[in-house]
């Protein structure tokens, strides 16, 4: 057993701080909030060319060959620095999915447009029903000769209005079946809601959208099972995030509470104020053990879903619990939107409701226990 | 011992009620959270002083209605149901309005409070400055003796209704060399003077109740000062207790809570109502526990108010709980909503008007404005207990 | 709308406490609770000749005439001194019911013995089913004749060590019926059960007990709306007591960190330990409004559910949370038998469980809320 | 990073299973909550001495067996899973010993440390006294020089294991007028010496093992000093990181956790097995989650101290949450047992040989014994985050 990160894990997170620190202050995710595609291309090349978007996928399709968990060093990153965009969508949802079941043909043709930042990918799941369950999916897909056609709305798709590619996920004659589908195919219409992370989910409608048989991803009818290893994986990614969201988040409250002052002292020299902070720090850390965990388990191709649904059900909790005492100690600075913490109390509030919130997560973990 | 409201306070309810539903169904304006601090609605605000409903407790030779504490209470629980736009009225008739009654020379009264009365007295409260938080007695804006005038300068921060405003209440030093909590004045003027200006704070949600306002050379007559030179720290500490004793410290989301019943109701999960689910029941339940155990903080600090007492723990208490009680309220909705409590009033396939959206970044405030939890749960230990301060 | 107690109420209060506080040191609850009776008889005297035990019944059952509301004054302060015996089985769970439904040869024959303090009752309800539904009983009476012959077994019974008389709650042929049962008849076994709170939970085995039907009280097989009433009023009884039982652990607590001192200050000078009373305060004065709310409405003979089940889930909420905090600021003392706030804590917590805990009432006020 | 355990000391973990196992097998005690602190077993700790068990981590030329902290925990969590009766050498084992190989002369070293490996050294912790608890430096117990020896006088509390301890381990102030943090100095002799008395201290759970130990003119040889004269307070702090260590922190009561599971499945309600009710799986995962963050606190600390490193932030924060933990486990078995929970462990009827009772009272002590949670939080803020003390 050994929680240290290796050099080249050290090195990356390393990087990716600096790199985002320097690349990205909150003026620059506050342009990207605000603008219509959510992300700025010009960081979105610089970070293929760091090689981000392939870092885990292998040297034939212009990856680098490092693991998941190396991956999740950068998420943790990207979390802290509040990274607006579709890195998410492309490489954590889409690529390592592609990955996965795509067939070789797949592969060739599809990772190396992720891995170089040529291409954007999202996942197309969840729907009006907005839950992570099979019985969410009515959108159809009925077969006619070498041809899908796909109907149905799906909400809270994210990244939909930028993507050059979706993974769809529909109900097939027999069950559930994946596709990959061009976003330009004619009959898709998008609309970007308005959230609270002033991310892009959208609202995606398939009017009657043509897609070739050879698009199918995985097996047809036995995409379910492979979702649930798609939902597994995004909410580790998520909990890396979340990780990065709050420590920064602790750490922005610390360095308040060294500064500010009332009644002649620093307000962090007062009990109250030190014991909310220790508080916030075990959470962080209890956020950062499970993601580290459930991260390293994933990677290593073990069973991993009680790791994963033990850190995402910790995390939907820890995250609020930090960001309410963070609040606490700003005072009235914290609630206005000049002040970078919003940032962190908006994302976090997005990442505790996605791939499957603490209830959710409690659940399979109940079921883990033969419940 | 009586829990039940008397008869006449019952029918007062009731006509509360069926004025502001009648306000609604004539969609003059629809429900909203926080609507107290965010509805600025100038022609609500004449029609609530045309039903006699501002300075309602103030006496009656002073133009108010001489009614009881709980019969405020009643109408200001009845304004967060209905989620009305109070803005306008709500601090001049809450906070200065009492301030002026209690501190104020019969000129003043005769100047100020009809004005209040009309509804016509947009109200910014000038308070807290950016290194005078919970620490106001730090605060550094001067208010420097000028023959018949006084002269202001300096900046104050959070002002709630700043943007708004065409009155403002400040408080500034007028000692500079006393104790720091004995220099302490107020003040009541017009921000129509020349050298005041107003930088309006976006806060978390977007919206703006919070203003900077600085003042620069601002003369103001000495007649603006309400109350006792220098005894300005003591005034505000009463007048605090009144600003935190409110409703609107529990229920500034109440339309939030109904809709969420509502909605729970009429929301099908694999094909079963959510409000059949035994977690989300549990969830609800409590909720309604910890509004009912709020209501009750409330009236007994208007029942303390009733007997002339300054409720300066209970107010204390009944905000800790109420602020803490609307953070719960906001957190719950967005567990329930999922996927959809994410979604801004604004955005297609919105839920509930996103009242939950913007109560769960509004409600952030509730424990820090009027009083941090941590101060007040200060004055708890110090006042109620008589604990020891180090 | 009007909070204060009335002069009597007043009075009676403060009697209480001085006579609780005389009569009642913890080295006599101890004994008491030691003792296999579980009372002090001669207390048990004194209480009556002061017109406890009739308080709130009419003068002709040799009652004084007032109010359950000024009942719940008496019980606050009885949870204030950890009263232990079966005034709470006498009077509470029985003598109220008698007196609601009993004919009036039982009014007159029953509630004078009570009021006397001549003879001890108590409720025999819950069975192992531990629950407090109709469908948890399962003890059943079969009519024979002028009689009902009764077969079951009762657990948590309290005070049926002691009892002359036990409301008997059995299922008949259509519902559940309300026997009253002299505790001497032949086939009733008693087994006191070891209980945190020390107090005297029996398990009570009916073998073919012999009743007339002259002793069943209220309707046949109309018993369990009745049933619920008096769950309500006991729930009310116990949110008083609970009150005076948090209310009394508050005053020790402020008291100890007035005194102790650490690092030369007393602890009650750390903000900490300040906030930690705050608390404390706020859920003691949540306990006592809604105890009072709920006991003024059922004393009106107001519709009282939604209050009952307010109180009871909120001072089963609360007093666990304030036990704990008053047991992190008594430090190791506190946690030994020889400090009293131990007896505080056990009884607290069998208030608790008793007549619904906080989940149990929570679905009441869901109900009631119309979900 | 590697969350897997090596293939070594998985073997070592089953080993340890498999001995505990086929203790209970053959009925040679009953798992219980509190048995590392409750669970006075001569003979089983023999038993676990003649396993090399004790001393694990000690240097093999200390006679110990130069093992890693991450094995030391892998026994531990074992002992506790099955409730092992390991108070006998309890602390011999987790503190003393671990003093003597750090701070000891070689002569100690030689004397004592076999002593403790053969489970022989039952010791009592004397370290509290009544008005020196939180605030351990202001402690009075003098121990004055007296040609070879110290003259032991004064009065401690809470000391653990005291009932039946054969050792004792004692904090004396050896400078009564030096700084309160610099008079201190650690002692470690037999308790068999004219003018020790023993007082038990009966908790709340009506156990016992705290006690009353009083020093009336007891002279011990100065050899029993250990380290540094005066030091004696520092070196205790370094001590009290690993007090605060261990699994005993989060799974004390790991018996009842496992038994509350197998009887959600067993108990019907309804005609359904309580592990079907919502609420209570929710109860349930919550607490499995709990009890799986607590264990990577505790071997992040583990992992810490074979860094040779002390734990000082890490072994704080894992005690704080691993005894908030135990409260919360208490509180829910009582919560899904109703009624039933209130049993006593000699009550007919009673569910769980009492184990949620139990549980319930004696995990109030938990957030106070070996560092208060409010002063560990003290010390996370201030060590980890840098926090200015006032």
């Amino acid at each position: 057993m050994n929680l240290a990160l290796s050099e080249e894990q050290e090195m990356l997170k390393t990087m990716a701080r600096d790199f985002l620190a320097d690349k990205l202050p909150k003026t620059a995710v506050k342009e990207m909030e605000e603008s219509e595609e959510g992300y700025s291309a010009e960081l979105w090349k610089e970070m293929a060319g760091l090689g981000w978007m392939g870092l885990a996928f292998p040297e034939k399709y212009g990856g680098s060959d490092m693991s998941f968990l190396d991956l999740a060093m950068l998420l943790e990153e990207m979390g802290r620095a509040c990274l607006p965009g579709p890195y998410f969508s492309t490489v954590v949802l889409s690529g390592f999915t592609i990955l996965d079941i795509g067939t070789d043909e797949q592969k060739d043709e599809y990772l190396p447009k992720i891995s170089s930042g040529e291409a954007i990918f999202t996942l197309v799941l969840t729907e009006p029903s907005a839950n992570y369950e099979e019985s969410g999916i009515e959108t159809k897909a009925i077969a006619e000769g070498d041809s899908y056609v796909i109907s149905g709305t799906k909400l809270f798709v994210p990244d939909a209005n930028v993507a050059d590619y979706m993974l769809v996920a529909a109900r097939t004659d027999k069950g559930i079946t994946l596709f990959i589908v061009d976003a330009k195919s004619p009959g898709i219409s998008t609309t970007v809601l308005k959230t609270i992370a002033n991310d892009k989910l959208c609202e995606v409608v398939f009017d009657k959208v043509k897609v070739s048989k050879d698009n199918v991803l995985g097996e047809p009818n036995q995409g379910w099972p492979e979702i649930e290893k798609i939902i597994q994986r995004a909410a580790v990614g998520k909990c890396c995030e979340m990780t990065g969201c709050i420590q920064q988040a602790l750490d922005m409250t610390v360095e308040y509470a060294k500064d500010r002052k009332q009644y002649g002292h620093p307000i962090g020299s007062f009990q109250v104020i030190q014991h909310y902070c220790a508080d916030m720090a075990t959470d962080v850390d209890g956020t950062r053990l499970s993601a580290y965990q459930a991260a390293w388990t994933l990677s290593e191709g073990l069973p991993c879903a009680q790791e994963v649904a033990i850190a995402k059900a910790w995390a939907g909790e820890a995250c609020p619990r930090v960001m309410a005492l963070a609040h606490q100690i700003h005072g009235a600075i914290g609630v206005t939107i000049d002040h970078d913490l919003q940032y962190y109390t908006r994302w976090a509030k997005a990442a505790e409701v996605s791939y499957g919130d603490a209830s959710f997560h409690r659940e399979v973990v109940a079921k883990e226990m033969g419940l | 011992m009586d829990f039940r409201l008397s008869e006449e306070q019952e029918k007062f309810r009731q006509e509360v009620s069926d004025f502001l539903e009648g306000e609604i169904k004539q969609g003059l304006w629809e429900p909203s959270c926080d609507a107290w601090i965010m509805g600025h609605n100038p022609e609500f605000t004449k029609r609530v002083s045309r039903k006699g409903w501002i300075g309602l407790t103030w006496p009656k030779e002073d133009g108010g209605q001489g009614r009881s504490y709980i019969d405020r209470l009643i109408l200001t629980e009845e304004m967060l149901r209905y989620g009305a736009p109070a803005a306008c009225h709500w601090f001049a008739d809450r906070q200065i309005g009492g301030a002026v009654v209690h501190y104020g020379t019969d000129q003043q009264k005769k100047e100020l409070l009809p004005m209040i009365l009309k509804g016509e007295a947009y109200v910014g409260l000038g308070m807290s400055e950016p290194d005078a938080g919970s620490d106001l007695a730090s605060l550094k804006t001067k208010a420097t003796e000028d023959g018949d005038d006084f002269i202001i300068d300096g900046q104050k921060t959070w002002t709630s209704g700043g943007n708004n405003m065409n009155w403002i209440y400040l408080v500034a030093r007028t000692d500079p060399d006393a104790p720091k909590h004995k220099g302490i004045s107020e003040f009541f003027f017009s921000t129509d003077l020349p050298g005041i200006s107003v930088a309006p704070i976006e806060d978390i949600t977007g919206g703006v109740h919070f203003n900077e306002v600085f003042f620069e050379n601002v003369r103001v007559p000495k007649t603006c000062l309400i109350g006792v030179r220098n005894k300005g720290f003591y005034q505000i500490l009463n007048q605090l207790d009144y600003e935190r004793s409110g409703m609107e410290r529990l229920m500034a989301n109440y339309p939030l809570f109904e809709a969420l019943i509502q909605y729970t109701k009429e929301t099908k999960r694999n094909g079963k109502p959510l409000s059949q689910d035994p977690l989300i029941r549990s969830k609800l339940a409590q909720l309604k526990i910890g509004l009912e155990i709020g209501r009750m903080h409330m009236y007994r600090v208007a029942m303390v108010m009733d007997e002339g007492r300054a409720p300066n723990w209970e107010s204390s208490m009944s905000k800790v709980y109420g602020t803490a009680f609307e953070q719960r309220l906001a957190g719950t909705a967005i567990e329930i909503l999922g996927l959809y409590g994410q979604l801004s009033p604004k955005s297609k396939n919105v839920p509930m008007r996103g009242m939950a959206y913007h109560s769960y970044l509004s409600s952030k405030g509730y424990s820090l404005q009027a009083g941090s939890s941590e101060v007040l749960k200060n004055i708890m230990a110090q006042r109620k207990l008589e604990l020891p301060s180090q």
